[in-house]
């Protein structure tokens, strides 16, 4: 019988996997898809729990919509962001992005 | 419900919703005035929101909550709000003709902010949290020709959505042990598991990004150094006093201390980021940059007041956030006439500040100082709150940690002194010009810091009738 | 009547002098001549009334006794007065001081004639008078200590008058220095008092001390409080700054460094007298002291060449035999040489500087000679104190040299006495050294000087009358009427003793009818006995290498430690200072390359500190459960 | 009793002069000399009249003033003078007001200066008035910053530079203050919860039994905090070098009154609330200022620079008034209040001396001078009696305070009281060797421009050198407010046995 724990434990795996692209991607699009990643295990936790802990209440689902949403609005920033920078930098790496140190 | 104790909240969505329209409809002369407009019309916000101090109400089953506190850090985002505005001066010609939008998103981070002090809901916290943070990578990046500027919003963007999935899952732990999300019902259904603690560190991760806590703080100096010199201001007093505002309101109300004592978890934090944030000061160079690790340093201070859970170190919360508004902008309004002078925030622009515009450099000079917490100014008085309550919950290590640093800091902060005082001027004997609206946020940081200082009493008083609901 | 007022208005005598210097310094240092008027009038009405005191005071046939004092400083547990004490020794104290300061300051203004510094010169003189009376009638320890510093003070002023000079500016150094060591131990041994007996007045403490006597801690405080004597009256060891006093003014070097400052610490022997004679071993030690100071003393004088030189070393061999009085007990005798030695020492040092005024600031004797023919009065007036010093009857040095030798030869103390009548050989051979060489001899070289003026003159005469006739009031002659009045507790008196007188005085023949010898006649040639003894003279021209051996001790001990505690503050005090701060600001620059600029070791960082919280605190939690 | 609030007049008088040169266009540089002359000449005469109105048969605190200032905390804007507090207050004002003529000629930013300056001295004054512990700590670090400032910029860089000297002195005051504000918030706390309401008034607090090793742990903050402040050894590091960088009223008021804010500080702080603590710790102190008294001497002995002979002796100074101050007896405290006044004005008048002559020559180094008493016979006079005051010669008021602390502290701490007193035979050596170097031997040619005191610049001489005759003749006009003070102060103890001390 597939239970709360095994969700917990997938999403943190796909967290786990978003983290290590975060931090391993040099491209700077690969990391943001990598965040989302990472929203979407959340996301997978929120809909499970509210099955199995609060069924009925629409609560963790609703809040996983917020998620998507916001999740959409932080891609879009994202993105133009990154169009910005290539601009000047004509790269996407991040490696390449240390002006700001020390 | 009465949904008029709510017009803050809604004035302020709306102002910022006709500053965006106008910008678009206005022609490109007419646009000068949108920044006159918007900064009336939040002063009109504050009035109204400071006489609604004493309301009290809960919206929504609890998910948003209208009550002093809330009402203590809206008045505190509205200043700074307006401080940083009126401060801005010549600084915003750098915006062209996007000037107006960049009133519209300063309003909608307030906004986002004034959401997250008044969340009684986990989610709605998130929320707010959410409109802040990407409104300032918005005007993180706000400087288009500046390549550091775009390099800042695009790190403040990764590492912000990271965070804010780390807080998330955090999020969806607690409410996967509490079945709720609503911040005042968590407590009574919760029992001490590891998941549970890995809830409430992730939680904690996710605020101590945004209060910059180290070993959170990485991201604080590169976004404050690359961004407009306002909004780096407003992320340091803005964002991190909202972030502190929900951190207490959750950590206080959601996380008895009977079921869970986080106060050592949160000490050594404090400790590291007073430690880290003033050594690395001590080395800086670049003035906005120097700030940035000071902020960092305070935030450890504000931490050390949550740490107590007391009176005192709540009320000291309160105290610190206000006067860090008035000190830091007043840091910072400085900053930014100096990087409209001399193009740079270099300390060696600062040099012969205190021959060429003697009010500048009293401004800095002061506002360094209270934010070192030298007496008579308002930070001693705020890290004597703070410390107090430490000592009172037996954090006496911290309270000595805390003020050996900052006197440490007062090393780098007088560095900038000297310089301004006696160092070679980069143009000599040419006065300084300063446009006579940000003379006059200046004036009002120097005079806040100081009375606060002197006569703390005041605002004292409104802490406390603000921290009522923890007690 | 009025002298009855007198004791109730005996405050005036030091106080008149203080007023001057005052009112010298303040308002009339632009008026020399006007100070110096003021200060010799001052001065006088201070003798006149010390003399309408001393009549009080000797006109009783018992002596009078008279304290009152002011409250000065005063707390719970500590009163430190300002006090007047008027008895016999006070009253001969008072005399002695106010005549030789009236008679200095009136001969000064000759000697000090068109000096720039002359108002200065009166004032100094005025406050030196007036803290020399203040100490004399104090009646605690503390005032006694405060005019004791004063004294110090002026003496350092008046030696290093001439500050221009060099030597002068290190003499004045030297002698307060040397002062200060004494006074260090004088200082703990008053503490001592203080804490012991809760109090500093000479009359409580007389009262208090008996039941401690020959306890080991009294002898330690009259030990400590001993030191004070032997810097101030420049006994040995601490002898070293007298002779460099001579750099002052010789008027200074007559009044304070001869009769009257020098003198202070025999008058402190004596008035503590009831604490010192509770304890033998201080009291043999005083003696031996003394004894040894003369005796040393007189052996320097013998070879020096500078007329001040070798009056300064008489009078620390004379201070010497006064201590040596005060030890084996013979105070009265004592103080009766401590007044005898102020006229004539003071004398003596008048008529050479009688003799350096004439020659233009010329010192060296034998660059002198003949003086008698052009000097007459200066000559013979001091042959006069000569003939005093070596203790030739009637004079009276004479006196009071005797009764000190018939103390120590009544006493039991043969060794002492030996040494006494040895010294008293050497006075009179080094004295006359002096005179032949520089008023007499074939050298021509004091021939083009001329007599001094009468202001100065005059003071020599009536010192010269005095050196007579002061010895008589202690004489058997005149039933020793000094020691009538000037009595101590415990102190014993002894007959005249014809054989002790005789052969003192043959002693002091023999000493002159040598030096007549040597230096007039030249029958012995001093300068093959300098060859001859090359290594004896050599040791005494140097004064035993004393002063050398302090410059040596001070240059490596004090000075060098003052290098090592230096380089210590600066390397390791300041060093620490500096290294704490240092090691502030690397960890600072090391923990800024934390900073790389890479956002994804930003979020390894964050990563990083999830885990390590969420690890601890799980630990945190699991301890707690189990 | 409805009286004028004459302590806060004293107080405040300054900073309404600094704010009217504030608002003073720069070049009035004439017109802002006179009003910080007048403000702080106002200062001293109210001081005074406080000195002489004060009722000395009634003692205690006196010309009391408070209002209610921050509640939550407890705090009250509280002033009031005891005999104790009392000769500081004059010795502040005294030294204020010299340290406007001293600085008269000063051309550089005049306007800056005096600014600072004024609110230096409301601060060094602010720690003497009040009686709250609050108020005091505030005073007590609101002087620091224009120390550094006034360092800085009117200092003078030998063989340190003048940003080194004042940083090092500001930050080292700064983390022992730290220190101070950690014992602060602890005895506040504690305070607290064993009266049941806040409050931070001296008194009260000195009123509460704190447990005696919460009394150790908190009187040694302090004892840190303000042996730094008092240059204890070996905490004086930031003493000579202070000195030496800062401009001659700096020096004047930072030797004179700012440090004595340290032994003021133990003994109205540390000994009244903490006794116990006090008594604990009080043999560190003892053995410590041995250091103070010695070592110093020692190392003024090898130095050249006149600031620096004066800046280790006032360490050496500083070491018998901790030692007055830790044997803990009236005679020894009465003493060490004396000597902090006796110091204060001797070593501004010392300081204010050399200041004179280091405009005029532009060096400090003794070995360049020599027979200056020709040339400047009035800077000689003024130097004389600044050294003969610091070798404790009677006449002086040092005398008075050195002998008192001796006779207090000899009967407690034999041993170190004889060790401390060899410093007088050192003080002495350091102090004629400087004077003859100085001011005597042949005239030197070079200095025949200099020109002697004259006018404004006497005033200094005048002011300061009364204020250690009078003392030093007429020692009960300023010792019976002090024994009174001190007398109280002890009582009030009274109940706690100290080894039968008291």
């Amino acid at each position: 019988m597939i239970g709360l724990a095994h969700y917990l434990i997938f999403a943190s795996l796909l967290f786990g996997i978003g983290m290590f692209g975060v931090l391993s991607k040099r491209n700077a699009i690969a990391v943001l898809m990598s965040v989302e990643l990472m929203l979407n295990a959340v996301n997978i936790n929120f809909v499970a729990i509210e099955k199995f802990v609060t069924p009925g209440t629409g609560l963790g689902h609703t809040i996983a919509l917020f998620v998507i949403v916001v999740a959409a609005a932080e891609v879009a920033v994202g993105l133009a962001l990154i169009i910005s920078i290539y601009r000047h930098k004509k790269s996407v790496n991040l490696n390449d992005f240390n002006l700001l140190k020390w | 419900m009465d949904y008029s104790l709510l017009a803050t909240e809604i004035l302020t969505a709306v102002i910022g919703l006709l500053v965006l329209v106008s910008g678009l409809v206005l022609p490109q002369r007419g646009r000068e005035i949108v920044g006159k407009m918007s900064v009336l019309a939040l002063l009109l916000v504050l009035i109204y929101t400071i006489f609604r101090f004493h309301v009290h109400q809960s919206f929504f089953g609890g998910i948003y909550l209208v009550d002093s506190y809330g009402s203590f850090f809206k008045i505190l985002f509205l200043l700074a709000a307006l401080l940083v505005m009126l401060s801005t001066g010549k600084y915003i010609e750098r915006f062209r003709e996007r000037s107006s939008e960049f009133y519209a998103l300063m309003i909608f981070a307030t906004l986002g902010m004034m959401i997250m002090a008044c969340a009684g809901d986990l989610i709605t916290v998130y929320l707010g949290l959410e409109l802040m943070t990407v409104s300032f990578y918005i005007l993180t990046a706000y400087l288009l020709n500046d390549e550091r500027s775009a390099e800042a919003g695009l790190k403040y963007l990764i590492l912000g959505a990271v965070s804010s999935a780390v807080m998330l899952f955090g999020v969806s732990l607690i409410y996967a042990l509490s079945g709720t999300t609503v911040i005042g019902e968590i407590a009574a259904k919760i029992n001490t598991q590891p998941a549970l603690i890995a809830g409430i560190v992730m939680l904690l991760a996710g605020f101590a990004f945004k209060i910059s806590a180290v070993p959170f703080h990485m991201w604080a100096p590169d976004i404050y150094q690359g961004a407009p010199i306002p909004v780096t201001t407003y992320l340091a007093v803005g964002s991190k006093a909202a972030g502190f505002a929900a951190l207490v309101r959750i950590f206080m109300i959601a996380l008895p201390l009977s079921q869970f004592n986080w106060t050592l978890m949160l000490a050594v934090l404090a400790a590291l980021t007073i430690i880290i944030g003033n050594l690395i000061a001590l080395t800086q160079k670049d003035v906005k940059r120097l700030l940035a690790y000071s902020s960092i340093a305070q935030a450890g201070y504000i931490l050390a007041g949550l740490v107590a859970a007391n009176a005192y170190g709540l009320k000291g919360v309160l105290f610190y956030a206000m006067l860090y508004v008035f000190s830091n902008t007043g840091a910072f309004a400085v900053a930014t006439a100096v990087e409209v002078d001399t193009g740079s925030t270099d300390i060696s622009s600062f040099a012969g500040l205190g021959n060429r515009s003697p009010l500048l450099a009293a401004v800095m000079t002061i506002c360094m100082l209270s934010l070192a917490g030298i007496p008579p100014l308002a930070g001693f008085a705020g890290k004597f709150y703070l410390f107090s309550g430490a000592v009172q919950s037996g954090y006496l290590w911290l309270a000595f940690i805390g003020l050996i640093m900052s006197m440490i800091s007062v090393y780098y902060y007088l560095q900038v002194a000297k310089v301004m005082y006696i160092g070679e001027e980069a143009k000599p004997n040419e006065k300084m010009e300063v446009g006579g609206v940000a003379r006059f946020a200046m004036w009002i940081c120097l005079l806040g810091t100081i009375f606060l200082g002197v006569y703390p009493a005041p605002l004292s008083n409104l802490a406390q009738t603000a921290i009522q609901l923890f007690m | 009547m009025i002298l009855q007022n007198i004791l109730q208005n005996a405050w005036l005598i030091p106080f008149l002098p203080f007023l001057t210097f005052a009112l010298i310094g303040l308002f009339m240092h632009r008026w020399p001549k006007l100070s110096a008027a003021l200060s010799i009038a001052m001065i006088a009405v201070s003798f006149v009334l010390s003399v309408m005191v001393a009549l009080v005071v000797f006109g009783n046939a018992e002596g009078v006794v008279y304290e009152t004092a002011t409250r000065w400083l005063s707390m719970p547990g500590l009163r430190v007065d300002m006090g007047l004490l008027i008895d016999p020794l006070t009253a001969v104290m008072l005399l002695v001081v106010t005549l030789v300061a009236l008679l200095v300051q009136i001969y000064s203004l000759g000697y000090m004639h068109g000096d720039p510094g002359l108002a200065s010169y009166y004032a100094y003189q005025s406050i030196f008078a007036g803290s020399m009376l203040g100490l004399v009638v104090a009646n605690n320890f503390g005032q006694i200590f405060v005019f004791w510093e004063l004294v110090g003070l002026c003496s350092y002023l008046l030696i290093g008058f001439w500050f221009g000079r060099n030597s002068a500016k290190e003499a004045a150094k030297k002698a307060f220095i040397t002062n200060r060591v004494g006074d260090f131990g004088f200082l703990l041994g008053i503490l001592f008092l203080q804490v012991i007996f809760g109090t500093l007045n000479f009359s409580e403490l007389a009262a208090a001390i008996p039941a401690y006597a020959n306890s080991g801690i009294l002898i330690g405080i009259s030990i400590l409080l001993f030191f004070g004597p032997v810097g101030k009256s420049a006994q040995f060891p601490l002898h070293v700054w007298l002779p460099d006093a001579m750099e002052g003014p010789t008027p200074v070097s007559a009044l304070i460094h001869a009769a009257t400052m020098v003198a202070a610490g025999v008058y402190l022997i004596a008035r503590a007298m009831f604490i010192f004679n509770t304890s033998a071993p201080t009291m043999t030690l005083i003696a031996t002291i003394g004894g040894f100071t003369a005796l040393f003393a007189a052996s320097i004088a013998l070879v020096q060449n500078d007329i001040k030189r070798i009056l300064a070393y008489s009078t620390l061999s004379q201070l010497g035999y006064m201590v040596m009085a005060m030890g084996i007990g013979a105070m009265t005798a004592g103080m009766f040489h401590l007044m005898t030695h102020a006229f004539f020492k003071s004398l003596l040092f008048l008529g050479a500087g009688s003799v350096i005024h004439a020659l233009h600031d010329e010192q060296d004797i034998w660059k002198m000679g003949n003086l008698s023919k052009k000097m007459p009065v200066t000559t013979w007036t001091f042959v006069i104190g000569a003939l005093a010093l070596s203790g030739i009857p009637p004079l009276s040095g004479f006196w009071s040299k005797d009764e000190i030798l018939l103390g120590a030869f009544a006493g039991g103390h043969i060794g002492l006495y030996i040494l006494g009548t040895l010294v008293a050989f050497m006075t009179a051979f080094y004295m006359f050294r002096l005179i032949f060489v520089a008023f007499f001899g074939k050298n021509t070289a004091g021939e083009h000087a001329h007599e001094s003026p009468a202001v100065m003159t005059v003071p020599l005469i009536i010192l010269a009358v005095i050196s007579v006739l002061a010895g008589f009031v202690g004489s058997p002659l005149m039933n020793n009427a000094f020691a009538h009045y000037v009595t101590f507790a415990g102190a014993v008196h002894h007959e005249a003793n014809l054989t002790v007188m005789a052969v003192s005085a043959v002693i002091a023949l023999a000493g002159i009818y040598l030096a007549y010898l040597v230096y007039q006649k030249q029958v012995i040639d001093h300068a093959a006995l300098k060859i001859r003894f090359r290594g004896l003279y050599n040791l005494l021209y140097h004064k035993y290498y004393i002063d050398e051996c302090y410059a040596w001790l001070i240059k490596h001990f004090i000075d060098g430690s003052a290098k090592i505690l230096e380089w210590f503050d600066l390397y390791v005090i300041n060093g620490a200072v500096n290294a704490i701060a240092a090691v502030t600001g690397r960890s600072g620059y090391a923990l800024r390359y934390t900073e790389n600029g890479q956002v994804q070791s930003y979020a390894l960082y964050m990563f990083a500190g999830i885990v390590v919280l969420l690890v601890s605190a799980l630990c945190a939690v699991f301890s707690a459960l189990a | 009793m409805n009286h004028m609030p004459i302590l806060s007049l004293t107080l405040f008088i300054p900073v309404i002069g600094a704010i009217i040169i504030m608002a003073l266009p720069k070049d009035q540089e004439k017109a802002i000399k006179y009003i910080s002359a007048l403000s702080t000449f106002i200062s001293l005469a109210l001081s005074l009249l406080v000195f002489i109105t004060y009722d000395r048969s009634t003692g205690g605190m006196q010309f009391i003033e408070s209002i209610p200032w921050i509640k939550d905390l407890g705090v009250s804007y509280a002033l009031g003078v005891d005999g104790i507090s009392m000769p500081l207050l004059l010795l502040t004002n005294l030294i204020g007001f010299s340290a406007v003529y001293a600085s008269w000629n000063i051309r550089e930013r005049v306007k800056e200066f005096f600014t600072l300056l004024l609110i230096l001295i409301t601060g060094v004054m602010g720690t003497f008035v009040a009686t709250d512990l609050f108020i005091f700590f505030m005073f007590y670090e609101v002087v620091v910053i224009p120390i550094y400032l006034l360092v800085i910029m009117w200092g003078s860089t030998k063989r340190v530079t003048k940003e080194y000297a004042g940083m090092k002195l500001t930050i080292y005051l700064l983390i022992g203050s730290a220190f101070l504000l950690v014992g602060l918030i602890a005895l506040f706390v504690t305070a607290q919860g064993m009266l049941g309401y806040p409050t931070m008034d001296i008194t009260k607090l000195a009123g509460v039994d704190f447990p005696v090793g919460f009394q150790i742990f908190v009187y040694a903050l302090m004892a840190f905090g303000f042996g730094t402040l008092l240059s204890m050894f070996p905490f004086h590091a930031w003493s000579p070098d202070g000195y030496a960088g800062a401009p001659t009223a700096v020096s004047m008021i930072h030797a004179g009154v700012l440090k004595k804010i340290g032994g003021y500080g133990l003994i109205r702080i540390g000994l009244f609330i903490l006794p116990a603590g006090a008594k604990f710790i009080a043999p560190i102190i003892a053995v410590l200022a041995i250091g103070n008294v010695v070592y110093a001497a020692f190392i003024c002995l090898s130095q050249k620079d006149l600031k620096y002979i004066v800046g280790y002796s006032s360490v050496s100074h500083m070491g018998y008034v901790l030692i007055g101050i830790a044997a803990l007896n009236v005679i020894s405290i009465n003493g060490a209040v004396m000597m902090m006044f006796a110091h204060g004005v001797m070593a501004a008048l010392f300081f204010s001396m050399i200041g004179n002559l280091y405009e005029k020559s532009h060096t400090r180094n003794v070995n360049d001078f020599g027979g200056l008493a020709h040339q400047m016979p009035r800077l000689a006079v003024g130097f004389m009696l600044a050294g003969l005051a610091s070798l404790g010669l009677p006449g002086t008021v040092n005398f008075i305070g050195e002998f008192t602390i001796f006779v207090g502290a000899f009967s407690v701490f034999k041993v170190v009281a004889i060790i401390a007193i060899t410093g007088i035979i050192l003080t002495a050596v350091y102090i004629l060797r400087t004077m003859a170097d100085l001011l005597y031997g042949p005239r030197k040619e070079q200095w025949d421009h200099l020109q002697d005191l004259k006018g404004p610049e006497m005033i200094p001489l005048i002011v300061l050198g009364t204020a250690i005759l009078v003392g030093g003749i007429f020692p009960s006009l300023v010792m019976d407010p002090i024994s009174s003070g001190v007398s109280g102060l002890l009582a009030q103890i009274g109940t706690i046995q100290m080894g039968g001390i008291f």
